[in-house]
Parts: C-alpha cells; structure tokens; sequence
C-alpha cells in the first residue's frame, strides 16, 4: 500500500440531496479520489425523500453507505437510535482537511450533541425579512421591527396599490413548508415547539396569538392562493414585484439578486425577523443546517471521515462557486471570497445577522421532530384556511404532539 | 357537417392534451425568467443550454440506461408471465376465471407501502439493493396482475372455436396460445405492453427506495433538479422532455403493430 | 348398429347436457373402418355437439369413445388425431389462407417442400389458389368455407369430421367438392363423419347415414335403406324433399291382398312385404316419385293438377287425388295447372307405418 | 379431460398466493408493534392498538371520505371521457397515428413533472389556467389554495393524466370488435348512438368495467399528483388515506401505524372490489356459458 | 334487363374494388316493383358484396342506387330502409334471440304489445320459439341462421336481401321456410333480393334470377329462360345439377332439317328453333334429363350404363353414348351397371352455343 494513500482502493457509498454544493462536490470528486486513492458513489435524491430512504437503510443496518446527508433537524433522533457516530476522534486522527474555525460556528455548533461532533455543515441559511425599498419608500414605510408592523405595512401596499400588488406573501402550503416560516412568528411572539419537559407547547397563548396573526396578515394582505404557497411559488411572486414583502430564507437573497429571473434586482431590503415580545423563549430567525455524518454500520469510518472532511472544507466550498454557486456555503472563508461578495453582497449582511442571531430550536429538534412540523403545518393551514380558529387548530395539533412526544 | 365537427372536437382535444406538453417543452428551452413570465412569453429565441446541462451530466445518462433495462425487461416478464396466465385463464370454466380473476385484481390493490418496507429488508438482507434484478422483479410483480386482468379482457374477445380449431390441428395448448392468441390479442397485448412500460418507465417511490446508485432510473435521477432550494426548472422540463421522447415514439412503434379487426372472418354466426 | 370389420369409431352411451338442457341422450354409434357416416337431423338436434364431442373439444357427462380400439374417452384432442371442418370455419384470422392450410402440417412437423406441396395440392382441388396470400377477412363466404375444408383436407388423420362442410358453396364447386372427398375417402379409406343438410350429398356420399333427432339415433343404415325403408315416421317424413305424404287409413286384407282404405272412400291395394299392422289404424307414405303418370292401359285414379312448380329440371305438381292434395315430380311441361291427369301409385314401393308409434311395419321388399 | 391449462395458471397464482399470504401475515404481524424507523431496538408488541388507534382518528376517518370521492369521481370521469375520446379517433382520418401517440402524452409524461407542471398551471397569479380565465373575464380561482376546490382541481390533473389510459385500453377493445353486428343494427335502423349503446357499448362492456377496476384501484393508490401539488393541504381538505399513511410513513417514521392505515385500506378496497366485481359480472344465466 | 312497372330498386354501373381487386365491375340491374330476384353465382362473384352496396355498408366506388326512385347512393344505411340477412348471421351477442328480433322493431319505436306479437309470430314461423331466452352462442348453427332470418321478417321494410338464408337448416325446415318467405312476398309484395346456391329456392321462388360471374352480370331472366334458355356457356353450366353435357362438333342443314356432328360418327338430328351458326363448330348442350329411356317405337341409341347413383327419389345413371360420358336422371333402379339400354335424346330441348363466343344460338322454342 501506498503510504501516502493508505486508504487507496476503499470504496464509499455516499448519499446526498440534490442541492448546487452536492453538484459541486460531485464536480470535484475526482481531485478527491486523485488525492486519496478512494473511490467514492455518490448517490443523489431529492432532499424530501432522503431522509425515508436513509431511515430505512440504517433500520435494515446493512451498511450500505458509509456518509449521508441530511438536516440537523434529525441529529437527536439518529444519535438516539445509534444510527451515526461522533466524528471528534476521527478529527483529531485525521485532521487534514478539518478546519474546525472555518466553519460558521452558529453552524458547526448545531451539529454537536452532548458535546460530541456529529456533523460536518455542508450547507446553511437563516431566514430574514426581505421588503421592496422603492414601495417603502413610496409609501413612506419604514422597515418592520414587530410583527404587528408587518400587518400595517401589508395593509398599506394592499390598499394603496389598489390591490395589485399583495401586502405580503409567505408560505402557506400545508407542512415544512409554512412551518419553516411561521416558526418565526411563534418564537417572535415568545412562543416555542416544545417545552424544556418535553411537553408540546403549541397550546399557548403566545403560539396561538402568532399563528392568529400569521393568517390574519396573509389571509387580508397576502395573494391569491397563498394557502398552497411552497418556496416556489412565494420566491416567484415576490421577485415578479408582485408582492411588497415576504420572509424567507436567506437563499432567496440570491435569487431576488438575479438579473436573469428577478425584475427586483436592487429594489429589496433584508432586515432580520421581526419580533413581537421581548420574552423571547428562542430567535425568530431560522438556523438551517445540513451536514454530513458517519454511519454507525460503515466499514471504513476513517475513509468516510476523510471524504465528509475533504467535501466541507474552505478549498472546495470556494471552488464550488465556479460550479454550482449557492448563497449557503459553512465556510467563513469561503464567506468572505470575493466570489461571494460579488454575488450575494446585496444581502450578506443580512444574512450574517440571521444566523448570527440564527435560532438552532428553530424547528423541534426531538426525535418526533417531523411529526410535530406535520401536525403544526396542519394547524396552520387551517388556521390559514379559515376552517378553524388560530386556538382550536393548535390544540388539536397540541393533543397530537404530546401523543407523538410520549410514543 | 360532421367532418368539421370531428375536426373542430379533436382540435379540442388535441389542445387540451398537448398545452401541458406545450409548456414543459417551451421551458425547456426558455431561460428561466421567461418561464414564469405573465402574461406568458410566446415568442423567445430557444436556448439548448438546458438539455446540453442534462445530457453532460453521466447521472442522467446512466440513469437512462437503467429506466430502459428496467422497465423493458419487467415488462417483457409481465406481460409474457400475464399473457400466459390469462390464456389459462380464458381457458377455464367461468367459475374458475372468476375466482381467480378477483384474486389476481385484488393483488393490485396493495399500496406499494405494504410490500415496500418488507422488500426492502429481504434485499438488504440478500445484498440486492444495488442489483437490477430486485427492481425488475417487483416491478414484473406489480404488473403482472395488471396484464392479466387486461389481457383476460382482449383473450375472451378470440372465438372459442380457434382453440378447439387448433386442438383439432394438433396444436399444443403452448403453441395455441403462441400462434393464435398472441397474434389475434395483438392489439391488447401492445395496448398492456405499452402499459406496463410507462408504469414501470415512470414509477417513482419503488425506485426510490429500491434502487441504488448503479440501478437509479429515470424518475428518482429527475428529482434531483427538485433541490432544497428549489427546481431547476430549465433542466428538470428538458429532463422530462428526454424522459418522455422514447416513450413516444415507443408508443407510435408498437401501435404500429395494430391492425383493426383482426379477428374479423375467422368465425361464421 | 354395424357390427362387423375393425371398428375404427365407437360411441356408447354419449351423454351431454348444457346446464340442465339435454343435448345428446344416450348416441351409440360404432363405425367400421373406413367407412362414411353421414349424420342427418334437423337444425338443433346435436349433430355439431356430437362431432365436437368425438373430437375431444367438450367434455361429454357419460359414455365412451373408442377410436380405432383405444378408449379416447378423457385423451386430450390433439392426440385423438381427427381432422375437422368447423361448421363456424374457426379460420385462423392471423395467418393468410396458405398459412391456415399448413398450419395442421406444421403442426405435425411436415417439411417444407411436402408442406407446400399439400397445400398448392388442396388449394387447386378449393380452387382458392389465387387466394393463398389473403388474410381470412378478405374472402367471402364461399372462399373461407373452403379453407376450411382445406385446413382438413390436407392431413391424414385417423378421421375426419365434416360439419355442413359444403353449405355456402355453390351447386358446382359442391359437385366437384363432394366428388374429390368421395374420391379422397375412397383412395386413402380414412373413416368419415359428415354431417349435412342436403340430401343429394347424403345419399350420394354415405356408406352409412344416421339419422337423429333430438339428441337421440333415429335410425343407422344405408342410404337406401334409409330412404326406401324408414325405420319410423320420423325418418320417413325427414328424407326426402319433397317430403312423403302420409295418408291415414286402416289396414285390411282381403282374398289375400293388402288393401289401405282411408275411410273417405279410396281403397287401394298394395303390393307391400311385410305389413304387419292389418287391422289397425294406419298412416300410408307415399313419396312424390311414387306418383307417376298412368301410362296406357295401367289402372289409373284421376287426378286434378291444382299446381305446378318448376325445379327446372322436373316439375313438383301438387294434385287432388282422392280430395288429398299430394305433391308428384314430373317431367317439366307435362301437366299444366287445372287439368286432370291419369296417376298411378307405386303400390309396391310406398311405406306403411303405425299410426299410435310411428314404427314402419311394411314397405317394398329388400332389394 | 385431461387439460394442461391450468398448468399456465396454477404456478403464477399460487406463487402470488403465497408471497401475499407471507407478505400479509408479516405485514399483519409488524401492525402488532409500535415499530418507529427512529426508535430501532425499543419496539414492542403492543397488540391491537394501532386499529383501536386508527378507528378513533378523525384525521383518518376523513381521509377515507376523501378517497371514496375521489375514486368515484376520477373512474367516472376519465371513464366518460376516455370512451368519448376513443370513440371520436375510432375511424379513418388523415394523421391518425400521430394523434393516438400524441393522445398517450400525459400518461408518458413523469407523475412528478405532471404535478409540476399543473401546480404551475393552476398557480392563482402566475399560472395559465387563470390566465385563460382573464382572457375571458372570469377568476381568479384559488385551484389549489381553497380547501374547497383544491380536491377538484388534483382531480382535472389525475384526469388529464389518466384518461388515455382508458383511450389507449378502449381503442384496443373497439379495434377487435367485429363489424357485423353494427352494420346488423345500421340495417335494423338504428341511428349511430343506437349503434354505439346497443351494440358497441355492450361489446366493450368488459374491457370498460375492468378498466374501471383498475382505474378505481389506482385513484385509491394515487399518490404521485397529491404528494407535490398539495402534499394534503390546505388544511387537509386534500389528503386521502393512502397519502396519510404515506405520511405516517415516510414523514413520521411511525411503520406500524402507516402499516396499520394501508393494510385497513387495503381490506376496504378489496371489500369494494369484491362487491363491484360480484355486481359488474354477474353469474350468467343457466345454458348462456 | 326489366324495364316495365315500377321500379323499386335500381342499380346503374356499380363498381366496387377491394384494394386493386374489382369486385363488382359494372352492375346493371333494375328490378320493379314486388318483384323477388334471385342471385345466383360462383362462391366469390360479389354477390354479398352487391347485397352490402344495396344496404349501404360499403361505400362503391362507382354507380348509383335508387330505392323507389330515390337515389340513395349516399344515404346512409338506416334511411335506406332495408332488412337484410346476413351470411354470417351478425347476431347481437349480448341480446337473447327474443331481443335480437325485437331490435329493429325497438329501433323504430313499435309498441310493446305489438312487437311481442310480432316477436311470437316470427318466432313461431320459425320454430325457435323454446329459445327466446337464449343468447346466441348458446344455439347451433341453423337456429342462429333462423334468428338471423327473423331479425329480417319481422320488419316491412322497402327491399328484403336475404345473403343465403337457408343454406345451414335442414331440408324439411328449410322447405317451410322457403314456403313462408314466399308467402310473405306474395302478400306484402316488397321487392326481395335473395343469394342462394340451391337451385330449387332459386327456381321456386324468384320471379328473376340474376346470375353473376367475376362481377359482372351473366343473363337476367325469369327462372325457366335461365334454365331453359341460358344466355351462354357460363350460364347453362353454371345453372342445374348434375350439370349441363357439352358436346363438340359442327352444324349443318340437310334438306332442311338441323344436323349435329360430333365429327366421330355421331349425327343427330335436332328440333330446334333458331339455331344461327349453322356451319360453324358449335357444343351441344344436353342437360341429364333431355336423356331418357326410349319407350318402344321411338328411334333410340344404345347406351351403356357405366354408374350408377342413387340420389333417394331418382339415380343419376351414367351413360356411354357414342363413346361421350353422359349423366342421365332416372327412376330409381330402372337401370343397373353395366346394362346396355336403349335411351332417346330430347331434341327439342338440347341447347346450342357458338363454340368460339360461348353465347347461345338455339334452343328450344320460347313457351
Ligand atoms: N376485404 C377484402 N379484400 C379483398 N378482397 C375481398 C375482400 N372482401 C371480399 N373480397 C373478395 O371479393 C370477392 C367477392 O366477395 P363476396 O363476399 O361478394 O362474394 P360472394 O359472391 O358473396 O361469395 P360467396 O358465395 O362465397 O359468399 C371475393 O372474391 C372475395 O375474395
Ligand atoms: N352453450 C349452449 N348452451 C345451451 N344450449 C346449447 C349450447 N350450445 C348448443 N346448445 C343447444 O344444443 C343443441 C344442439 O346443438 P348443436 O350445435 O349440436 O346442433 P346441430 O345439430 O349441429 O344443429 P345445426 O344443424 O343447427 O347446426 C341445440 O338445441 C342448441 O340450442
Ligand atoms: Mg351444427
Ligand atoms: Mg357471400
């Protein structure tokens, strides 16, 4: 063997979402095997089906991939289960490509449990509120700093441009998808998914005062057809100009900054998430991460390690702006490239301030983690859907998260 | 009068069909700001650069190779084990087809979660998850029952008398269903090929679970233009486009095949 | 029933229902090789049922079919080696009337020069050798009932069965049709079922003709004993066309003599064997033939022509005789409507039957 | 007699037999437990809990209401329209073949790109179908947004996708039908529609009703459309119960509970098939067989 | 060609081709009203062809139709009003034979009570009465034709056209209904086309025969022209059974009376009207019953009887004359093989055609 590649011949099952930095990686691999001698199969499904598929593979415990992909949001359940290992000694055994202090800390940081390492951040955002700064200005606006605010500026944009143009667009399609962002208003309104005992704690006050607001607000102000709106839809209606603010997450920065499919090129502001209380039990911006982890049933950790480390580190993430270039790289340096600068610069900012404020309990982190998004994006669409009130929907989602927690 | 009435009807109904086509095809060839322009762009310049993005990409291609492996053997095997099993069928007392005939339906009925999770374990456990043949065979297993249910329906249309015909002529019960039902049932059995193709071409949560990197088909290696961070629309239509070329001129091919009234003149009364 | 020679085809006791509908109630038939049985009977009465049954192609409820010797009984068709003429055609509409032809040769794996010999053979004596690349769906009638017989024609079976093989032919390709299977019967001496409906090719065709009649044998023998002496009404009144006329009557003998008097005032005496029922109530048959022109001298019975109907080559003339109306054949143009014909009867070939069971108990003595 | 048919059946059906025995029983035995793909090694034999579970959740119960009236309504539908269409293209026109290829599009096209596209399609604000509306003055129509409308518009996209399904099936039944007995009826002086529902219609009726079956069995199984155009929102008002379990599945990682959904399903369905079939294919009279 | 009355059905130059096959190639036929034509022709001429043009099935490529003066050449099949049977029967499978017949009666919207009458009478006429209920797959061959035959009796339409209605039931039912049919003609007196291969439907009941070959029309005639009169060699061989003889040889006239020779030392004299081609190679055509046993007295040839064959009411005798094979019709065994009998020709019946054309130049004189 040779003792420069001493894992040459080694062979990797990966599997990842698709996603830009997965089509950068994957752009990159041969460099990787060049260097290390280790072949590596990169598999690649879409980010809504990985996790079903790596639940699946890990429960049959066949070892069949070595590294896989997925948001932190499942870390606890697959420590819990024993699916995947800490990476601290594989770090300190192998510290070639780890650069710990590169990584985002907000970022890294959500990937460690019971102070072991996880994870290595392949990709991150937050979430931030972007608004049009001509209509602001136009209609003499200012920047919402409360969710009440939100509502009056959605207000004024609706009725003074006679309806053209909606006061605000969200989410609202059923599921992860108006969950992502309505989360925001319940730890903006001091609201919170799960109590520190374990208990759901959508049955508050607070969560139903922010998920009455959240409907009220898209239901008066927002577009047509919000209510089956994904990050799809409301990215699309708010670069159009159709739309005087949306909140979302940071990504969209990139593409409202696209010449070629946003006619809002230079005309949004980004400004943190607003809150509405000061007793706030979390932030109200997101913090989403995914990241790579180590099987527990893989044969080769130390190759794995090898690859997840190499996948992540600064040099790659910085070529990948040539390949794929997203706004969500977990490298500072790659952060601060110029490439980055160039590109994202309009809501950099912003968007450090996100995750610098970025709220890792954004979405319930417990085992029943999907679950409770399900049952709470339940809440909210019918909330959004006038088929219940704010209060009934979330005890109802309430009564279903506590039968999930306690299963 | 009536001929411009058909007209006017399939105009109708040609429109309806093909706009969906229309659109994912000119966004295949649209950049992406015109893509969701409204109201829509009608006249653009066409840009390849969406297909020459999926067509580079050995993913695709592979993924390609698989689709074809897959579904034309699983089809291949359902319907020729289907065929096979109808002609027995068809040959029983009523009683008997019945009985079995509901049987054989009812097996199509199980969501594909059912026999998923266990399939997958039993894989896993054989070390098949990465093999085409696991994927073939549950395919064919799902679309056995479909072929035969179909195919008892175009064999019961064959005069009884070409059977005892044939039997006369010293025909094997095989050879019968080889020489005469096949060829007669044509039209059904391209109708049902062409089924079970598309089934199999376009099914997604089996593949998902089922295959791996060497065995990914068509429709789980499209989704990867479904990103977090949202669709790529260009390369995803153009994907589809591609996905959908062969199983259209494999439609007009074997449609070919048919002839009308093929049975016709072959029984008096 | 026959008795004698090797029996190449035994039927006993044939069964058959359709649900609860009887078809065949107890047929026994045994057939010495190489003979030909023409089966007669009227539309319905199970002749097709039979030939499907003797082919192996319905299960039949009871009964047993040996052919030549082996008990076929529950052997699958293909082994039974018979050859048939559907009375459907069942063409094989896939393959073109030249692949129709050889299928059965294929099937046996005959070469392909011999194959195609065959059939250039059959098709020329069909007369469909211009048709040998069409698809059964463009022929007409005729032509794809001639495939048909093709189809049979071609092998060499152990028998043949022919169900109205010839119904949709013409009266010349039938002529010829029915000589070149007479002459096929007897060159290669194969046993031969045939069921048909006309009664030229019966008599002319049969070494044997059964007669059935709602699932049951009416009668088995010659074609003339068939014809000349029914065994019961039934077979009387069915061959022959037209039909025989049946007078009812009583029987005496007087000084010797057999004398039929219909009690409305014609006696008539006959020159008949047998005649058993003397005394009782009878039914006379006489046939159309047995009518004839008196010729001089003969004693005759005055008839009255109330109708003349032209078959081309003869003429059937229905007369007034006695104040029964009885059809006659004649000679075209002999008699016209409303004259008054001298007539005889052919006393010693006319039938005489029991008028409480239909049984024959006299007719012309056995040639 | 002695038949070797049954030899071309026997082994299919009895292999099937069997894996779906085993299959069933396994899947039988694993709704027992309260297996969660989270929870490896903590599973337990928790007997009938998961049906008790199922028979008290409302969320279920609804979703089965759902699926009924979306079975019915896509059969009848793609059923009506695909005989209307096959009919229309049944006969001999300039561009024939190209219009049957062209009439197989929506079912060649991928599930995942036909929900796509239509969710883009019936888009309130950027979507053609309101477009078209505009042009003559009518909408917006909230397709997918509105819990009341949201189950009919994934039914105008399962339609559009499955109609030349019933096309493809009742143009290969209508090609093998012998044309004596409609010229019979054309000469007795029926009029075309006469012919179509005296004479054709009943020719076809088998092909048609096992399509049906089969079509009604799928539009319960149908996941493809639901899972990306509304994933069962808004408000539930789309999901049915096989995307529920689905749900409870591949978002919940709750097996046995999933399981217990699609083995109850499967019961109803088969229930239903068994009923339909029994009524769709009488027992023919004595002698008719 | 009829050209007299009203006419109710009129065909002018139909052609039809499958493909690059002429079917019909010009047919000219014009029927007045109530008049019951017969279509005679070799399997395969385009005699149901023709039947489908008149109803309007397949379209022709050439010509026109007129029912009742009306041209109907494009008008579809259900304005055309015509009942047909069908030669492949083209039962409704899904309709019990009590619904098949009712189905035209239903299509024109006949009241219940009526069209149950009409139903049972037909039904009754028949005789499938016991099988109303039935669906036709479960009937033999002839009890499909009789339902066939009822779907076109019950209606009243403007032209029957029957497609060999006859040709699969028995010879007493078929007689009945030949009979029944003929009454119907005779009371309703709508015009009937009629194919038929059997020659007695086709003489006792058309009021024309049409006799057809390769498409094209051969004579039109009353029954008795074509049989006694054909138009030409296709016609006269083609019309009677056993067929027409032809003998070969020259014609001349001596002292005024007509000489036949067939050049190897047989002379006949002939009694024939007509007769243009004296001195040219002419065929005499004898039909087997222009030969007879010759009584004493008459001038008779001495022919051997080398065959024998009994047909039931009569033997088709075949004889050697003048060393020519001969079939001649006799009583039933006057004659046995091998006998040398005395037989006369008769000469005022024999035909005679040109030798090169094939058309006809003597014959007996007309009636
Ligand atoms: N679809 C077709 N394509 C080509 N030739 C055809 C087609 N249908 C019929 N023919 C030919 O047309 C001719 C006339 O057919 P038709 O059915 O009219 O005959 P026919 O006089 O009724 O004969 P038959 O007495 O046998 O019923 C036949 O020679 C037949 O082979
Ligand atoms: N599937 C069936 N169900 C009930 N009865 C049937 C069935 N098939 C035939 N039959 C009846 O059986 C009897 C005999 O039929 P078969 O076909 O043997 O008659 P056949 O003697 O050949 O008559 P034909 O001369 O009309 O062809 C008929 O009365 C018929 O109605
Ligand atoms: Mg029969
Ligand atoms: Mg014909």
């Amino acid at each position: 063997e040779d003792a420069a590649q001493p894992y040459k011949g080694a062979h990797l099952a990966v599997l990842m979402e698709g996603h830009p930095t997965t089509d950068g990686i994957q752009a990159l691999l041969p460099e990787f095997t060049k260097a290390t001698g280790i072949e590596v199969d990169l598999e690649v499904v879409p980010e809504s089906d990985i996790t079903a598929k790596m639940l699946l593979e890990f429960s049959s415990g066949s070892g069949r991939y070595d590294v896989v992909q997925n948001n932190i949001i499942y870390i606890p359940g697959f420590v819990q289960a024993g699916y995947i290992v800490p990476l601290d000694d594989l770090a300190a055994k192998l510290p070639d490509n780890y650069d710990k202090a590169d990584f985002v800390p907000g970022y890294l940081n959500t990937s460690i449990v019971d102070g072991k390492l996880y994870g290595l951040p392949v990709y991150g955002e937050s979430t931030f509120l972007m608004y049009r700064k001509d209509l602001f200005e136009e209609y003499g606006l200012t920047p919402p700093k409360t969710f009440t605010e939100v509502a009056e500026a959605a207000k004024t944009i609706k009725e003074k441009s006679n309806g053209e143009i909606a006061g605000i667009t969200m989410r609202g399609a059923q599921g992860i998808q108006n969950v992502y962002v309505w989360a925001g208003w319940l730890w903006g309104y001091g609201g919170q998914f799960i109590t520190e005992d374990g208990k759901s704690a959508l049955g508050s006050d607070e969560a139903a005062a922010s998920l009455d607001a959240y409907a009220r607000v898209l239901r008066d102000y927002g577009p047509v057809g919000v209510a089956n709106f994904g990050w799809e839809e409301n990215r699309v209606l708010f670069q159009q100009g159709k739309a005087g603010m949306t909140m979302d997450a940071t990504v969209n920065g990139a593409f409202n900054e696209d010449p070629s499919i946003s006619s809002v090129v230079g005309k949004v502001g980004y400004t943190p998430v607003p809150v509405e209380t000061d007793k706030l039990k979390g932030g109200s911006s997101s913090l989403a991460v995914h990241s790579l982890y180590i099987a527990e049933a893989s044969q080769q950790k130390e190759a794995a390690w090898l690859f997840a480390s190499w996948a992540t580190a600064k040099e790659q993430q910085i070529k990948s702006f040539g390949i794929a270039p997203n706004s969500g790289v977990t490298s500072q340096a790659a952060l601060n490239s110029e490439e980055f600068n160039k590109r994202y610069g309009a809501f950099k900012d912003a968007m450090l301030a996100s995750i610098a404020r970025g709220n890792p309990q954004y979405l319930p982190t417990v085992e029943a983690a999907n679950e409770i998004i399900n049952n709470a994006g339940i809440a909210v669409s019918k909330a959004l859907a006038g088929s219940a009130s704010a209060k009934d929907a979330l005890a109802e989602a309430n009564a279903a998260n506590d039968a999930a927690l306690s299963r | 009068m009536r001929r411009i009435a058909f007209w006017i009807a399939l105009a109708i109904l040609l429109l309806c069909v093909l706009f969906p086509l229309y659109w994912v095809v000119a966004t295949s060839l649209k950049i992406q700001r015109d893509a969701f322009a409204m109201p829509p762009v009608w006249l653009f310049s066409p840009t390849w650069e969406n297909y020459a993005k999926v067509l580079s990409n050995g993913v695709f291609i592979r993924a390609f190779l698989n689709s074809v492996i897959i579904s034309l053997s699983a089809s291949v095997i359902s319907v020729g084990v289907g065929a096979l099993v109808a002609y027995g069928l068809v040959a029983q007392d009523e009683a008997i087809k019945r009985q079995n005939e509901k049987f054989v339906l009812s097996l199509r009925i199980a969501p594909p979660l059912i026999f998923i999770i266990p399939t997958y374990f039993l894989a896993a456990q054989m070390k098949l998850l990465n093999n085409h043949w696991i994927i073939i065979g549950v395919y064919a297993f799902v679309n056995i029952p479909f072929a035969i249910s179909l195919l008892i329906t175009f064999f019961e249309d064959i005069p009884r008398e070409l059977r005892d015909a044939a039997k006369v002529d010293g025909a094997r019960e095989f050879t019968i269903f080889r020489e005469i039902f096949l060829p007669v049932a044509l039209g059904g059995i391209v109708a049902t090929f062409i089924l079970c193709v598309l089934f199999t071409w376009n099914e997604f949560f089996i593949a998902l679970v089922l295959t791996g990197r060497d065995t990914q088909t068509l429709p789980v290696s499209i989704t990867s233009f479904l990103t977090f961070q949202g669709v790529q629309w260009g390369p995803l239509m153009a994907a589809a486009t591609l996905v959908m070329l062969p199983m259209l001129v494999l439609g007009m091919l074997v449609q070919g095949q048919v002839v009308r009234g093929m049975s016709l003149g072959s029984i008096k009364g | 029933m026959t008795d004698k020679g090797k029996r190449s085809l035994l039927l006993k006791g044939i069964r058959k229902s359709y649900g609860a509908v009887p078809v065949l109630k107890g047929i026994d038939i045994a057939v010495e090789e190489g003979a030909f049985i023409v089966l007669l009977g009227p539309s319905g009465c199970g002749k097709s049922t039979l030939l499907h049954a003797i082919a192996g192609l319905h299960p039949i409820d009871e009964g047993l079919i040996e052919i030549d010797g082996r008990d076929v009984t529950s052997v699958p068709t293909r082994e039974r080696d018979v050859a048939m003429v559907f009375q459907s055609y069942a063409l094989y509409p896939n393959m073109t009337v030249g692949e129709n032809i050889a299928f059965p040769l294929r099937m046996r794996g005959v070469g392909a020069a011999e194959k195609e010999g065959k059939v250039a053979e059959v098709a020329r004596l069909l007369q469909i050798e211009p048709l040998l690349d069409r698809k059964p769906r463009a022929l007409s009638g005729g032509q794809r009932q001639r495939v048909a017989i093709g189809r049979a024609l071609v092998r060499d079976p152990k028998v043949f069965l022919f169900d109205e093989p010839l119904s949709n032919l013409d009266a010349t390709l039938r002529v010829e049709t029915r000589a070149e299977i007479k002459q096929l019967h007897e060159r290669i001496g194969k046993t031969m079922i045939y069921v048909t409906h006309d009664q030229i090719e019966a008599m002319t065709l049969a070494t044997k003709i059964v007669v059935m009649n709602k699932g049951e044998v009416q009668q088995i023998g010659s074609p003339y004993e068939i014809y000349h002496r029914p065994a019961n009404l039934f077979v009387a009144k069915f061959v022959g066309s037209p039909a025989m006329h049946f007078l009812p009557g009583a029987l005496s003998r007087e000084d010797g003599r057999l004398i039929f008097d219909d009690g409305k005032g014609w006696r008539q005496e006959l020159a008949l064997s047998g005649a058993a029922g003397v005394g009782g109530e009878v039914l006379l048959g006489i046939r159309p033939e047995h009518i004839r022109p008196a010729r001089d001298g003969q004693p005759a019975i005055e008839a009255r022509v109330e109708m003349v109907e032209s078959t081309g080559p003869e003429d059937n003339v229905t007369l007034s005789l006695h104040g029964h109306a009885l059809v006659a054949r004649m000679e075209t143009g002999s008699v016209r409507q409303g004259e008054v014909v001298p007539v005889t009867i052919a006393t010693d070939k006319v039938s005489l039957f029991d008028a409480a069971s239909g049984r024959m108990i006299g007719t012309e003595a056995v040639r | 007699m002695h038949d070797t048919t049954r030899y071309f059946y026997r082994p299919v059906v009895l292999l099937f037999g069997a894996i779906s025995a085993v299959l069933t029983l396994y899947v039988v035995w694993l709704t027992l437990h309260n297996i969660s793909l989270l929870r490896p090694g903590r599973e337990s034999f928790i007997g009938l809990d998961n049906y008790l579970r199922l028979l008290t959740d409302g969320r279920a119960i609804n979703a089965l209401g759902r699926t009924v009236l979306f079975t019915v309504a896509a059969t009848a539908a793609e059923l009506v329209i695909g005989l209307a269409i096959s009919l229309l293209v049944d006969r001999d026109f300039r561009g024939k073949r190209i219009v049957r290829a062209i009439l197989l599009v929506p079912i060649v096209m991928t599930p995942v790109v036909v929900g796509l596209t239509w969710r883009f399609l019936l888009n309130p604000t950027n979507g053609m179908m309101n477009y078209a509306l505009s042009i003559v003055g009518l909408g917006p129509v909230d397709w997918l947004g509105d819990p009341n409308v949201a189950l009919f518009s994934l039914l105008l996209a399962d339609i559009w996708q499955w109609t030349p399904f019933v096309v493809l099936l009742a143009m290969a039944s209508l090609e093998s039908l012998p044309e004596d007995p409609q010229n019979a009826a054309r000469v007795d002086g029926a009029r075309e529609w006469q012919v179509l529902w005296h004479i054709t219609l009943p020719a076809l009726k088998r092909a048609l009703l096992v399509v049906a079956l089969i079509r009604a069995i799928d539009a319960v199984k149908a996941f493809d459309i639901f899972y990306i155009m509304t994933r069962g929102g808004p408000a539930l008002s789309t999901e049915t119960l096989n995307l529920y379990g689905y749900i409870s599945a591949f978002t919940n990682f709750d097996i046995s509970y999933s399981l217990t959904i699609a083995m109850v399903l499967t019961i109803l369905t088969n229930v239903a098939l068994l009923l339909l079939y029994n009524l769709a294919f009488r027992a023919p009279k004595q002698g008719q067989a």
